[in-house]
């Protein structure tokens, strides 16, 4: 990658770099009409993009095969525009049954996919004896082991924590909240490296680092 | 009591000072580099060995589900993977479920000019953006070319040599996820017909995925530009990922450092009113 | 058609132990809906956030400040957001008894268009319940365009009005920590809840009470007390039970060497 | 009539799931067949169903402009122009030089830029907002810390012993309390699809 030398390369690389340092107004300046304008485009171009997209995707898989007499196509293309007909207060109804398809579909995809990769593995998993045999891997072991049955036990709904469950429930909140603490800790580096690509992309504009 | 107001102080402080402050701390490291040293994670190596390990010819599946804005934390990783791939002489098939994968594609094939240099059809292909989520790699799983009648440029499917190999999920050797999306892949491709699937996190997800990396459901995962790091490391092509290695020792540091001093009085209260 | 001799009616391999596990846990909801529809009552244990709510109240009364609330983003049409949104919605309706009854303002910040008639109604009822739907005002509740106006609205408004509390529940997305923040500069009390993950941890940090996940459903399901709503909540306690069981037997056989349960899983 | 309207639709739901469910357990030809028509079906609408999101925003947009909206008007102007222009150029020609411009020079720095901004919060949030209120918050922030200080070289530099525990956080430490979540989070998918599938869902089918 070179920095650009014609015409159109340059526009593109400048215009990129004033969008970004208007986007950044709002941040370290205030809001101002250059950061609502390029967050105006924003939003025109991502749902153009978006448009464009689907109006491709739909010709690829549904309207060439139609054409290509794979009549029964016809049917998803009439449930997809009837989705359309939630804007029309008295045609609303045929929207109902593009959802109910569509809602179907994703919920038993979705819930036959969940079963044994969120539940049944995560429990096999838990119980399965440490493949190695060291001090250090039967720790682990119990620690996850016991701090999943307490954990668990905290998201028991319809009793108290009272008895038994006082201190698992407290054990297992705990132990949720070391997962959290890392989940924070992962967060900041990725909204780190955002930010840091984003500003190296301004320092190649301005030519203080290579491209 | 000094030292409060002094925190109290600061807890009014303008925020943009705090925007300025991290936009110094990102660009100094950027400018004058530092080169801290990488050391590589076992899932990180697990991810590369397994990239290594398959045989010519093996048809690899590479998800590119990262949108543009996530470029910063993947496309380094997607980078090694993919040379890691050609040089093993693998099949690759790229696909992607973000509406802007046209231009990952594109911008892989900058960093990586051999990718053009392959027969396209045969060695490689890219079909372009699906939509469906798990809807369709359910589908996929048993007749990609339902989901992908032709490629993302329009070739029909039946027109790709490599396509009539690969037109169901036991044809393939691994799936490659990139950013997000692997739930899918362990859902309906590793579960149900035990392709591999492995690949690169935004660091986000990173304990999202450590249950399916502890569980076996992958067998190998880079974490965010961390990972991509240790992948340039890994494979002797440091890049990107490893330029932006500082900036994140730096934006880090400063995280705590500005951390630390906001709780020191809520401790030192409970300490002394505690107990 | 010899339908029970064919062989290809049999479960897929590996799947027996799934296939227990959904219809098992279906045939509980239907049954505990059923009792608690026929008088039996399950009640959803004490939640902090829940349980927070009044004190939040009580301080804005003492202080004579409002108190905000946002349901979140998105819309309460989608598969994904949609649930979060109603959850939090319902939670509003109790807050909304103890601000009329208390005589705080109740000031609510919205994106999400489709949801506004819910959310008028909601918190109409909850006045007119106690009695004051004359201090119910619909300029009280307001309906922003987008995300990011959404923030700065936010922002500006809590730098004027200073709400002694705020509480941030439902469908929440990352200006949620930006909102957080700007709450805790004015010392307010803070109540979360959302079934985004990814919000959570940050929710933790910066708010002094947190609905973790499912909890806001079961918040939800405590407010309204509807038996579609309970009833599957308590029969997947009982599905919770049973995984303990096994994990804690399990526990016990792993070390000594017994893989039963592991292959019984494996089903 | 009413019935299709206001009932029928209800029932469709559980009829699909029923397909899906019953082919992923039972290895049956026809029935694969006909889930594999329904899941494709399904990829089909979802992706007609991208432009209502257009429809939403121009009408948005479009009543601004209508009704001069004070200080808003000009910029939904701005909007509509933009997604015009770009929408028409794409659609003529999606590997033309203009669309191919815009999409790379405009599109993808700004999805960029406005993805990153989230970096800025959190830094101001590290002082004013994220406080160890009690154990619970404590320890999250201490895990976290230690987690940043893993993932950043620097903390090796400080202390050898961040990526020692870090690295032990990141894999056993967190893996109970992160599996529990996913435990719940999948306990909640079966109890939400059986309320979707039974009606006791409101809200999806709007003005239910």
């Amino acid at each position: 990658m070179a920095y650009p030398t014609e015409l159109w390369g340059l526009l593109g690389l400048w215009v990129g770099a004033v969008l970004t340092v208007a986007i950044y107004s709002y941040m370290l300046y205030k809001e101002n009409p250059l950061y609502r304008l390029a967050e105006h485009i924003y939003i025109g171009i991502a749902f153009a993009i978006t448009a464009v997209v689907a109006v491709q995707n739909t010709n690829r898989i549904a309207v060439t095969p139609l054409l290509n007499g794979q009549i029964v196509f016809i049917i998803p293309i009439i449930l997809g525009l009837g989705m359309y007909t939630v804007f029309v207060e008295d045609y609303r109804w045929i929207s109902r049954y593009s959802i109910a398809v569509l809602v179907g579909c994703m919920l038993g995809v979705v819930t036959s996919g969940t079963l044994i990769p969120n539940i049944i593995n995560q429990i096999t998993s838990t119980i399965a004896a440490p493949s190695g045999a060291t001090m250090m891997d039967w720790f682990n072991f119990l620690y996850v082991g016991i701090g999943t049955i307490c954990a668990l036990s905290y998201f028991l709904f319809t009793r108290e924590h009272t008895g038994v469950l006082a201190p698992t429930a407290r054990l297992g909140r705990l132990i949720v909240m070391v997962a959290l603490g890392v989940m924070f800790g992962n967060t900041v580096l990725f909204r780190m490296s955002m930010l840091s690509g984003r500003i190296e992309y301004l320092l190649q504009v301005l030519r203080l680092v290579p491209m | 009591m000094a030292n409060q107001t002094i925190f109290d102080r600061l807890d009014k402080l303008d925020r943009r000072i705090y925007y300025w402050l991290i936009v110094i701390v990102i660009a100094w490291p950027l400018v004058s580099p530092i080169g801290l040293p990488i050391t590589v994670k076992p899932s990180s190596r697990a991810l590369y060995d397994g990239l290594t390990a398959v045989q010519e010819g093996d048809v690899v599946l590479i998800d590119i589900f990262m949108s543009v804005s996530t470029w910063p934390e993947c496309m380094g990783g997607l980078v090694v993977e993919t040379n890691t791939l050609i040089d093993r002489g693998a099949r690759l098939v790229y696909l992607g479920n973000s509406v802007d994968v046209s231009r990952s594609w594109e911008r892989l094939n900058e960093l990586v000019p051999r990718l053009g240099t392959l027969e396209y059809g045969t060695d490689v292909v890219f079909l372009g953006y699906y939509t469906g989520a798990d809807a369709a790699a359910s589908q996929m799983a048993v007749d990609m070319s339902s989901i992908f009648p032709a490629d993302h440029f329009g070739t029909p499917i039946d027109d790709l040599p490599l396509m009539s190999d690969a037109n169901s999920a036991s044809d393939y050797a691994m799936v490659l996820f990139t950013a997000e999306g692997e739930v899918k892949w362990i859902q309906q491709w590793g579960e149900p017909y035990g392709v591999p699937v492995a690949g690169m996190g935004i660091a986000m997800k990173g304990s999202a995925l450590a249950p399916y990396l502890a569980s076996g459901d992958i067998f190998g995962l880079a974490v965010g530009v961390r990972g991509a790091a240790e992948l340039e490391k890994l494979a002797g092509m440091p890049a990107a990922a490893t330029t932006t290695m500082d900036a994140i020792s730096s934006t880090h540091l400063l995280f705590v450092i500005l951390i630390v001093p906001a709780n020191l009085p809520i401790i030192y209260n409970k300490i002394k009113g505690g107990s | 058609m010899q339908k029970k001799k064919n062989n290809e009616m049999i479960l897929k391999d590996g799947r027996i132990v799934a296939f227990v596990l959904l219809f098992g846990s279906f045939v509980l909801y239907y049954l505990f809906t059923r009792m608690m529809e026929q008088g039996k009552p399950f009640k959803i244990r004490t939640l902090a956030p829940l349980e927070a709510l009044p004190e939040a109240v009580g301080r804005c009364a003492e202080m004579g400040k409002p108190i905000f609330y946002m349901p979140g983003i998105g819309s309460s049409l989608s598969l994904s957001s949609g649930a979060y949104i109603l959850a939090g919605i319902t939670i509003l309706g109790r807050l909304a008894h103890f601000a009329a009854k208390a005589g705080v303002k109740l000031r609510l910040f919205t994106v999400t268009i489709d949801a506004m008639p819910l959310i008028q109604e909601t918190i109409k009822t909850a006045y007119a319940v106690e009695g004051k739907v004359e201090e119910y005002s619909d300029d009280n509740i307001e309906l922003i365009a987008n995300q990011s106006s959404l923030v700065s609205r936010y922002l500006g408004a809590v730098q004027r009005e200073s709400p002694a509390a705020a509480c941030l529940i439902g469908y929440l997305a990352y200006e949620s920590v930006v909102l957080a923040e700007a709450g805790n500069v004015v010392g307010a009390m803070q109540i979360s809840g959302t079934v985004n993950l990814y919000q959570i941890p940050f929710l933790v940090a910066s708010t002094d009470y947190t609905l973790i996940m499912e909890e806001l459903f079961a918040a939800a399901a405590a407010v309204s007390g509807d038996a579609g709503a309970v009833g599957p909540i308590a029969a997947e306690d009982v599905i919770k039970f049973v995984s303990l069981g096994i994990m804690i037997l399990g526990m016990v056989l792993a070390p000594l060497g017994i893989t039963f349960l592991v292959d019984l899983l494996g089903l | 009539m009413s019935f299709v309207k206001s009932t029928a639709f209800k029932y469709i739901p559980i009829l699909v799931f029923a397909v899906i469910i019953a082919d992923y357990f039972f290895a049956i030809a026809s029935l694969g067949s006909v889930a594999e028509v329904l899941r494709q079906f399904a990829v089909v609408i979802s992706n007609i169903a991208l432009g209502l999101g257009v429809i939403s925003l121009l009408r948005i947009h479009g009543r601004n402009v209508q009704r001069r909206l004070e200080g808003r008007w000009q910029y939904s102007i701005v909007t509509i122009i933009t997604f015009v222009t770009v929408f028409i150029l794409g659609t003529i020609n999606a590997n033309g030089a203009q669309y191919t411009w815009a999409f790379n020079h405009v599109y993808t720095t700004l999805q960029q830029t406005m993805y990153a901004s989230t970096g800025f919060f959190i830094v101001s949030s590290a002082y004013r907002a994220f406080r160890a209120r009690n154990i619970d918050a404590a320890l999250l922030l201490i895990a976290g810390c230690i987690v940043v200080f893993t993932n950043a070289p620097i903390g090796e530099v400080i202390w050898s012993g961040f990526p020692v525990i870090g690295d032990w956080l990141l894999g056993p430490g967190q893996l109970p309390g992160y599996r529990v979540l996913m435990l719940i989070a999948g306990f909640g998918t079966i109890v939400y699809a059986y309320r979707v599938i039974t009606g006791n869902e409101r809200g999806f089918f709007g003005g239910e």
